[in-house]
C-alpha cells in the first residue's frame, strides 16, 4: 500500500481546500479531512511511505554497524571486545528517546537527522545481539574444527558465524522496524521529527492535536495506521521467534525417536 | 564471587561514565554552527554579538577542545551543569526537581505494571495455547505495540472528555494523584505488555524444566508445583525485567509527560529544546544517563544477588 | 610418528583472584605409525585436554609435542597449517562439529575448499569416495545435521577428518555417547581404515572395554600423570589405580562407596597423587614417584614389581 | 499373586510431532516382583523411557496412552489425578537421569529430600528436617547438617545424584523407576551408581532400571527386558538371557559389546516413525523368513517369553 499510495491516493497530498478544512469521514473522503482541508487517507497513505522507509532504511543501516561491530568483538574477545562493549554501552546508558531527542536537537530537524538520530540509538542492539550469539557460536567444534584444517579468521566469521547468527538478528531487526517507527513517530509528534507540512503519522498526530475533542479523526487514523503497522512486525516476528522455536523443539524431539 | 562481580562491574562503569559524559560534551559540536552563537541564540532567532563573544570568554570557548572537555567535566562532577540561559536558574536543580516528578510518576507506573503483568504472564504461560492464552497474548502484543501518544489521547477522550472522572492533564503540585492516574496508567500499561511476554517466556521456560518434572514425580500437587518450584525460579528474571522497564518507563515519559503537562524530565527537555535552551539539555540529558546507568548497575548486583548459584562460590 | 615431552597445561580462572588448575602435569608419550593407543581414564584426568594440546589445539604452558620430526609447538598458524590436516581430532559430539546450517556434504568438502588447489570435480569425486568408505549413501550427502542419527553423523564427522590424508586420528571419546550396536560399528569401521590407510589411532576413553578391544597399547592417566603404560595393562595391572578401574568395570566390591569429595591433595604435596585414594598406600608414598620401567612396562608406582 | 509389585499389560503410547505419529510404547507386558531389580534395557530411541514415564503418569501432554498398569493391586492407570499425586513419591518414586536437570536450582536440597516425607508421611518440618539429614547421612553425605542447607550446585556430581536417590527413597516407595542412571557416566562413578542402587535394594525396594548399558543391567537386574523399537522383544532372568538370548536382537545386541569382540549389527535402527511391517527386526535379523512380514507372537519358553516366529 505504501508503495502504491501514488496511484491509490484519491487526492493529491499537498491539495489543500480550506472550504473542505475538518470535514468528518464521509464517501469523498474516506478518513475526513484535516484543519486544511487535506483528504486524511491520503496523508495517511503517503505517510505509510514516509515511516516504513524511515523504519527499513535505519534497522539496515543498524544492523550493518551492529553486526558487524558485534561479530568483531565476540569473535576476537581481548581488548577489542573491551572497547567496543563500553562503547555499546556508553550508548546505551541513554535512554534512547532521550539520545535521540538530544542529538536531534542540536543537529536540527529533518528527516535526515531524524534517521541519524535514530541510527545512533539502534546499533547497540544489533551489536550486543550479535555479540552473544558470536561468542556462543565461537566455542562451538565446528568453528575450531575449521580453523584446525586451516580456515581463516574471516573465512570462519563470513561462512561459520554469520548463518549461525543470523536468525536472531533477523528477528530483531522484524521487531526493530516496529520501535523504529514508534519512535520516529514519537519524535514528529513532538515536532521534533520531519517538517511538518512532511505526510508523516506522526507529524499528522502533532498536527490534530488542537482538534483532539472536536475533530478526533485527525488523529485517531494515522495513530490506528501506526499501530497496525508496528503491530504487523511485532507478529511478524513473533512469528518468526515462534517458528524457529518451533523446528527446534522438532528436531530435539525427533532426535530422541 | 559476588564481591568480584561487584568490583568488575564497577571497573567497567568507569570508561562508560567518562565516555557518556564526553558525548553529552560533544553534542554541542555536532551542531552545525558556532556553539556559543547557539546557546546564545534567543528563540527568536536573533542573537546579540557581544554577548556572544562575553559568553565565549566567559566558558573558554576560545580555548582547545580537550581543555574546554577537562573545564567542563571538573564542573559537572561536581553538579555544575552551568545556567539556563532562560531562566537563569541552576540546570542542575532544575533537572532534579523534574526528575523528582518524573520518579514519582515511575515508581507509581511501574507498580501497575507488575501489578498487571505478573499474573497475566504467569496464567499466560500456565493457560498455554487456550483462550486465555491467546487473549494475553494479543492484549500483550497490542500494548506493545500501541503508541503512547495515541493511548493518551483516547485515555483524554474516554476519562476527561466523555466521562469527566479525571483531570485531562496538569501537574496539581505534584500532590494531588488525580492528576497521576492518567499518565501513570498510559506509561504502566505499555511496560506491563513488555513485561507480561517475559514473564510468559520466562515461565514457559522453567515448566520444561526436568525438576518440574521431578517434583511432579515426588507426588507434590500442582498448586506447589507451581508456586514452589517453578514461580520461584521464574521471576528471577524479573529483575531484570524491572530494569529494561526503567528505560522503557523514560523514554515514554517524553510524550507521556508532554502530552499531560507533567513537569517532568521529559517534559523538561522537550520544553528545552522547543526554547533552545541547549545547556539545559546537555545537563538533563546527561543527568538521565547517568541515573539509568546506576539504576542498571544495581538491577544487575540485586539480580546477581537473587541468584543463588552466582552468589555463592563454584567452588568452596 | 608423534611425539611429546613433558606436556604441562594449566586452566586459569578468575579475574581479581585467580584460581589455577593443572590438567596436564608432565606427560611424554610417543605414537607410532600404523598403531592404535588407548588412554584411558576417568572424566576430569585431564585426558582430553592431553587430546587437545596434542593436536595444537591448546597451547601447552610448558613442553613440547613433535610431529614427524618437526617441532609444533610454539610455530605460528601459519606454519602450523601445512600440519593440520595430517592430524585430526575426532571430538565427543559430533553435532558439535558439523555447522548445523550447513549440508553435511558440504562440511565434508569444506577442508578441501579451505586448501584451495581443488578444482569442483576433484572435489565431488573426493567426497564421493570419503561418503563410501565411510559406509553412508548419497542420500545423505544433501541432509542436514539434524536430520541425521549420532551414529551417521559421527561418522560424517570422520569422512571429514580423513579428507586431507591424515597420519593420525586422535579419538576423544568419539564412541561413548552412541549405543553399543553403533559403538561397535564406528570402532569396526575405523579399525578398516586404519589397516587400509595405515594411520595412527589414538582412543580417548573411559570405557575399558573399548580400550582393551581396540588398542596395542594403553596409557593410563591419572590426576593429568600417566601412571601406567604398556602393552597388557587389562591383563596384567601393576598400578593400583588401574586395577580399581579393572574393578569398577566387572562390578566388583559393590558394598564399598569411593568417596569423590576431599580427594583433593594439598597445596605443595609431591608424592602420589593417588595416595589419598590407594588401598596400599604407605609413608613411602609421600615422596615423589616416577614412571619406572616393570619388566617392559613404565609404572608409577614405587610398589610395583 | 500377592509377590507382584507391578504389573503392566497392554500398554501403549502414541505421541504426534511434526512429522507424523510415533508409536513409542507399544503393547508392552511385563510385571515387577516385589524386590526384585527389573531392568529393561533397549536403545537410545527405542522409547524405553517413555515406558517409565507411562508408569508414573507424566507423559507429555499430547501423548495418547493406553493399556492397564497396576500397582500393588490397584489399577493406578485409571486413578484420578489427585490420587495419583498420593502415589507418586509414596509407592513408585522416580530418579532421574541428569542430577543438575533434576533438582530444582532455586531450593535447598534438604528441603527438596523433604518434601516426599511431608506431603505423603504428614511430618512435621522438625521431624522431616531430622530425618533428611539421617537420610543424607545414609548415603555418605556429611556433614549433613551443612549439606541439607545447601543449593545442588554446590554439591560435586556424584553426591547430587546421592542426594537424588536420597530424595527419591525419602517416603519409603516399594518400586523406583531409575530412568537411564549411567549415561554418560564414567566407570568409577557408574559403579559407585550400582553401589548406592544395591544399598537401597538390599532395603527392600524393587527397582525397574531403564538403561542402554548392557554391563551395568548384568550387574544390577534380577531380569532382563529388552526393548527394540517401542516393543519388548525379550523378557527372561539374567542368568539365562547373559547364557543364551533366545531373539535375534538381543543376540545382535550382546555380540555387539567390546567385550564380546564389537561385532556391529547390520543395517540401521529404523526411525520409530517408519516402524517396519510384521517383526521390526526383520530387516537386520539373520534368520529372517516370509512370515516375519507379519506381527510375530510372544512366546512363552521355560519362564521366559519371545516375541519372535522362530519359537512358535
Amino acid at each position: 500500500m505504501a508503495i502504491f499510495a501514488g496511484i491509490l491516493a484519491p487526492y493529491d497530498y499537498t491539495e489543500k481546500n480550506l472550504q473542505n478544512r475538518l470535514q468528518p469521514p464521509s464517501s469523498d473522503h474516506l478518513f475526513g479531512t484535516d484543519h486544511l482541508g487535506r483528504d486524511i487517507l491520503t496523508m495517511v497513505m503517503y505517510g505509510a511511505r514516509t515511516s516504513l522507509f524511515v523504519g527499513f532504511v535505519v534497522v539496515c543501516i543498524s544492523l550493518a554497524i551492529g553486526v558487524t561491530l558485534g561479530v568483531l568483538a565476540g569473535y576476537y574477545g581481548g581488548w577489542l571486545d573491551e572497547i567496543i562493549m563500553r562503547l555499546t554501552d556508553s550508548f546505551l546508558a541513554f535512554p534512547s528517546m532521550f539520545l535521540a531527542l538530544a542529538i536531534t536537537a542540536f543537529l536540527g530537524q529533518g528527516l535526515k537527522n531524524m534517521m541519524l538520530a535514530l541510527i545512533i540509538v539502534e546499533w547497540t542492539v544489533f551489536a550486543r545481539i550479535a555479540r552473544g550469539s558470536t561468542l556462543d557460536v565461537k566455542t562451538k567444534g565446528y568453528v575450531r574444527a575449521s580453523r584446525w584444517i586451516g580456515a581463516s579468521n574471516g573465512y570462519v566469521m563470513i561462512k561459520h558465524v554469520l548463518p549461525n547468527i543470523i536468525s536472531p538478528v533477523l528477528i530483531m531487526a522484524t521487531l526493530g522496524i516496529g520501535n523504529v517507527i514508534l519512535a520516529a513517530a514519537g519524535l514528529s509528534f513532538l515536532g521534533l521529527g520531519v517538517q511538518p507540512s512532511t505526510p508523516e503519522w506522526g507529524a499528522m498526530l502533532d498536527a490534530g492535536r488542537t482538534y483532539v475533542t472536536t475533530a478526533p479523526w485527525l488523529m485517531l487514523f494515522p495513530g490506528l495506521f501506526i499501530m497496525t503497522s508496528v503491530l504487523a512486525f511485532n507478529y511478524f516476528g513473533d512469528g518468526l521467534r515462534d517458528a524457529l522455536d518451533q523446528k527446534m523443539k522438532y528436531t530435539e524431539l525427533e532426535g530422541r525417536f | 564471587m559476588l564481591k568480584e562481580y561487584f568490583i568488575r562491574r564497577a571497573l567497567y562503569l568507569l570508561p562508560v561514565l567518562i565516555f557518556i559524559s564526553f558525548m553529552s560534551f560533544s553534542l554541542i559540536y555536532i551542531a552545525p554552527g558556532d556553539p556559543a552563537e547557539i546557546m546564545m541564540t534567543s528563540p527568536s532567532g536573533g542573537y546579540d554579538e557581544a554577548a556572544v563573544e562575553a559568553f565565549r570568554i566567559a566558558h573558554g570557548l576560545d580555548q582547545p577542545f580537550y581543555i574546554q572537555y577537562l573545564n567542563w567535566l571538573k564542573h559537572a562532577a561536581v553538579g555544575d551543569f552551568g545556567y539556563s540561559y532562560m531562566s537563569e536558574q541552576s540546570v542542575f536543580e532544575t533537572v532534579l526537581d523534574a526528575f523528582r516528578n518524573t520518579l514519582t510518576l515511575s515508581v507509581l507506573a511501574l507498580a501497575i505494571a507488575l501489578v498487571i503483568a505478573i499474573p497475566l504472564g504467569v496464567v499466560s504461560a500456565l493457560k498455554r495455547n487456550t483462550v486465555v492464552d491467546d487473549a494475553c497474548r494479543f492484549g500483550a502484543l497490542l500494548g506493545v505495540s500501541m503508541p503512547n501518544f495515541l493511548q493518551a489521547y483516547l485515555m483524554i477522550i474516554l476519562f476527561s472528555v466523555i466521562i469527566h472522572w479525571l483531570p485531562a492533564s496538569g501537574f496539581g503540585h505534584g500532590t494531588d494523584i488525580s492528576y497521576m492516574i492518567l499518565p501513570a496508567i498510559v506509561l504502566g500499561t505499555g511496560s506491563a505488555a513488555i513485561m507480561m511476554r517475559m514473564i510468559r517466556s520466562s515461565m514457559l521456560d522453567v515448566m520444561g524444566k526436568e525438576y518440574i518434572q521431578t517434583a511432579r514425580g515426588k507426588g507434590m500437587s500442582e498448586k506447589i508445583v507451581i508456586i514452589r518450584h517453578a514461580l520461584k525460579n521464574a521471576l528471577v528474571p524479573v529483575i531484570t525485567v524491572i530494569g529494561l522497564s526503567i528505560g522503557f518507563l523514560l523514554n515514554g515519559s517524553v510524550v507521556v509527560e508532554t502530552i499531560f503537562g507533567w513537569s517532568g524530565i521529559g517534559n523538561l527537555v522537550v520544553n528545552s529544546i522547543l526554547s533552545h535552551d541547549y545547556m539545559m539539555v546537555q545537563g538533563s540529558v546527561l543527568f538521565v544517563a547517568i541515573i539509568f546507568l546506576l539504576i542498571n548497575f544495581f538491577v544487575d548486583i540485586v539480580y546477581v544477588w537473587a541468584n543463588p548459584e552466582i552468589r555463592y562460590d563454584r567452588n568452596s | 610418528m608423534l611425539k611429546a615431552e613433558n606436556l604441562h597445561f594449566v586452566y586459569t580462572s578468575g579475574l581479581i583472584k585467580t584460581i589455577k588448575k593443572a590438567a596436564v602435569c608432565g606427560v611424554d608419550l610417543e605414537i607410532f605409525p600404523g598403531e592404535t593407543v588407548a588412554i584411558v581414564g576417568e572424566s576430569g584426568c585431564g585426558k582430553s585436554t592431553l587430546a587437545k594440546t596434542l593436536v595444537q589445539q591448546l597451547v601447552p604452558a610448558s613442553g613440547e609435542v613433535f610431529f614427524g620430526g618437526t617441532k609444533l609447538t610454539g610455530m605460528s598458524w601459519k606454519n602450523l597449517r601445512k600440519f593440520m590436516g595430517k592430524i585430526q581430532l575426532i571430538p565427543q559430539n559430533p553435532d558439535d562439529v558439523v555447522d548445523p546450517k550447513w549440508t553435511v556434504e558440504r562440511s565434508v568438502a569444506e577442508p578441501f575448499v579451505i586448501c584451495r588447489g581443488f578444482s569442483k570435480e576433484e572435489i565431488l569425486v573426493n567426497v564421493d569416495a570419503l561418503f563410501a568408505e565411510v559406509g553412508l549413501s548419497a542420500e545423505h550427502k544433501p541432509r542436514y545435521p539434524h536430520e541425521l542419527s549420532g551414529g551417521e553423523l559421527q561418522r560424517v564427522v570422520i569422512a571429514r577428518a580423513l579428507a586431507l590424508k591424515p597420519d593420525l586420528l586422535v579419538c576423544d571419546e568419539a564412541t561413548s555417547m552412541l549405543d553399543v550396536s553403533v559403538q561397535a560399528f564406528i570402532v569396526t569401521m575405523l579399525k578398516d581404515i586404519q589397516k587400509k590407510r595405515g594411520l595412527g589411532l589414538v582412543f580417548i576413553t573411559h570405557d575399558l572395554e573399548v580400550a582393551k578391544a581396540v588398542s596395542d597399547r594403553v596409557l593410563v592417566m591419572y590426576a593429568g600423570e600417566i601412571v601406567e603404560e604398556g602393552k597388557d595393562v587389562f591383563d596384567r595391572p601393576l598400578h593400583p589405580y588401574t586395577r580399581a578401574l579393572l574393578d569398577a568395570v566387572q562390578y566388583a566390591s559393590l558394598e564399598v562407596v569411593l568417596p569423590e569429595e576431599g580427594r583433593a591433595l594439598p597445596d605443595g604435596f609431591t608424592g602420589c597423587s593417588y595416595c589419598r585414594l590407594c588401598r596400599e598406600r604407605t609413608d613411602a608414598c609421600k615422596e615423589p614417584q616416577k614412571l619406572r620401567d616393570v619388566s617392559g612396562r613404565l609404572v608409577r608406582c614405587w610398589k610395583s614389581k | 499373586m500377592s509377590d507382584v509389585l507391578l504389573k503392566v499389560s497392554g500398554v501403549s503410547v502414541t505421541i504426534p510431532t511434526g512429522k507424523g505419529a510415533v508409536q513409542a510404547v507399544d503393547d508392552a507386558a511385563f510385571s515387577i516382583n516385589k524386590h526384585e531389580v527389573f531392568s529393561l534395557i533397549g536403545e537410545s530411541g527405542s522409547g524405553k523411557s517413555i515406558l517409565g514415564q507411562a508408569i508414573m503418569r507424566l507423559l507429555p501432554p499430547n501423548a495418547v496412552f493406553s493399556g492397564k498398569v497396576e500397582l500393588g493391586g490397584t489399577e493406578i492407570s485409571s486413578l484420578s489425578e489427585k490420587e495419583m499425586q498420593k502415589v507418586r513419591g509414596k509407592t513408585v518414586a522416580s530418579i532421574a537421569q541428569n542430577p543438575y536437570l533434576a533438582m530444582n536450582p532455586g531450593i535447598r536440597v534438604g528441603t527438596q529430600v523433604a518434601e516426599p516425607m511431608r506431603a505423603h508421611l504428614g511430618m512435621s518440618k522438625k521431624d522431616s528436617k531430622a530425618r533428611t539429614c539421617r537420610a543424607l547421612k545414609y548415603f555418605d553425605i556429611i556433614p549433613a547438617e551443612v549439606r541439607e542447607r545447601e543449593y545442588p550446585f554446590q554439591y560435586s556430581g556424584g553426591m547430587l545424584q546421592r542426594a537424588m536417590v536420597a530424595m527419591g527413597t525419602a517416603a519409603n516407595p516399594e518400586l523406583i523407576i531409575a530412568d537411564e542412571p549411567t549415561k554418560g557416566v564414567d566407570v568409577l562413578k557408574k559403579r559407585n551408581i550400582a553401589a548406592i542402587f544395591k544399598k537401597v535394594s538390599s532395603d527392600g525396594c524393587a527397582f525397574l532400571l531403564i538403561t542402554h548399558d548392557v554391563g551395568f543391567a548384568r550387574a544390577m537386574a534380577d531380569r532382563i527386558a529388552v526393548n527394540y523399537c517401542g516393543q519388548i522383544v525379550e523378557i527372561a532372568e539374567k542368568e539365562a538371557f547373559f547364557k543364551e538370548p533366545l531373539h535375534p536382537y538381543s543376540q545382535a545386541l550382546l555380540d555387539a559389546v567390546p567385550e564380546r569382540g564389537m561385532h556391529p549389527i547390520p543395517g540401521l535402527s529404523p526411525s520409530m516413525i517408519e516402524v517396519p511391517e510384521g517383526c521390526r527386526f526383520h530387516p537386520r535379523c539373520p534368520y529372517k523368513t516370509d512370515r516375519c512380514l507379519t506381527n510375530p507372537p510372544v512366546v512363552e519358553l521355560d519362564g521366559r517369553s519371545v516375541r519372535c516366529w522362530v519359537y512358535a
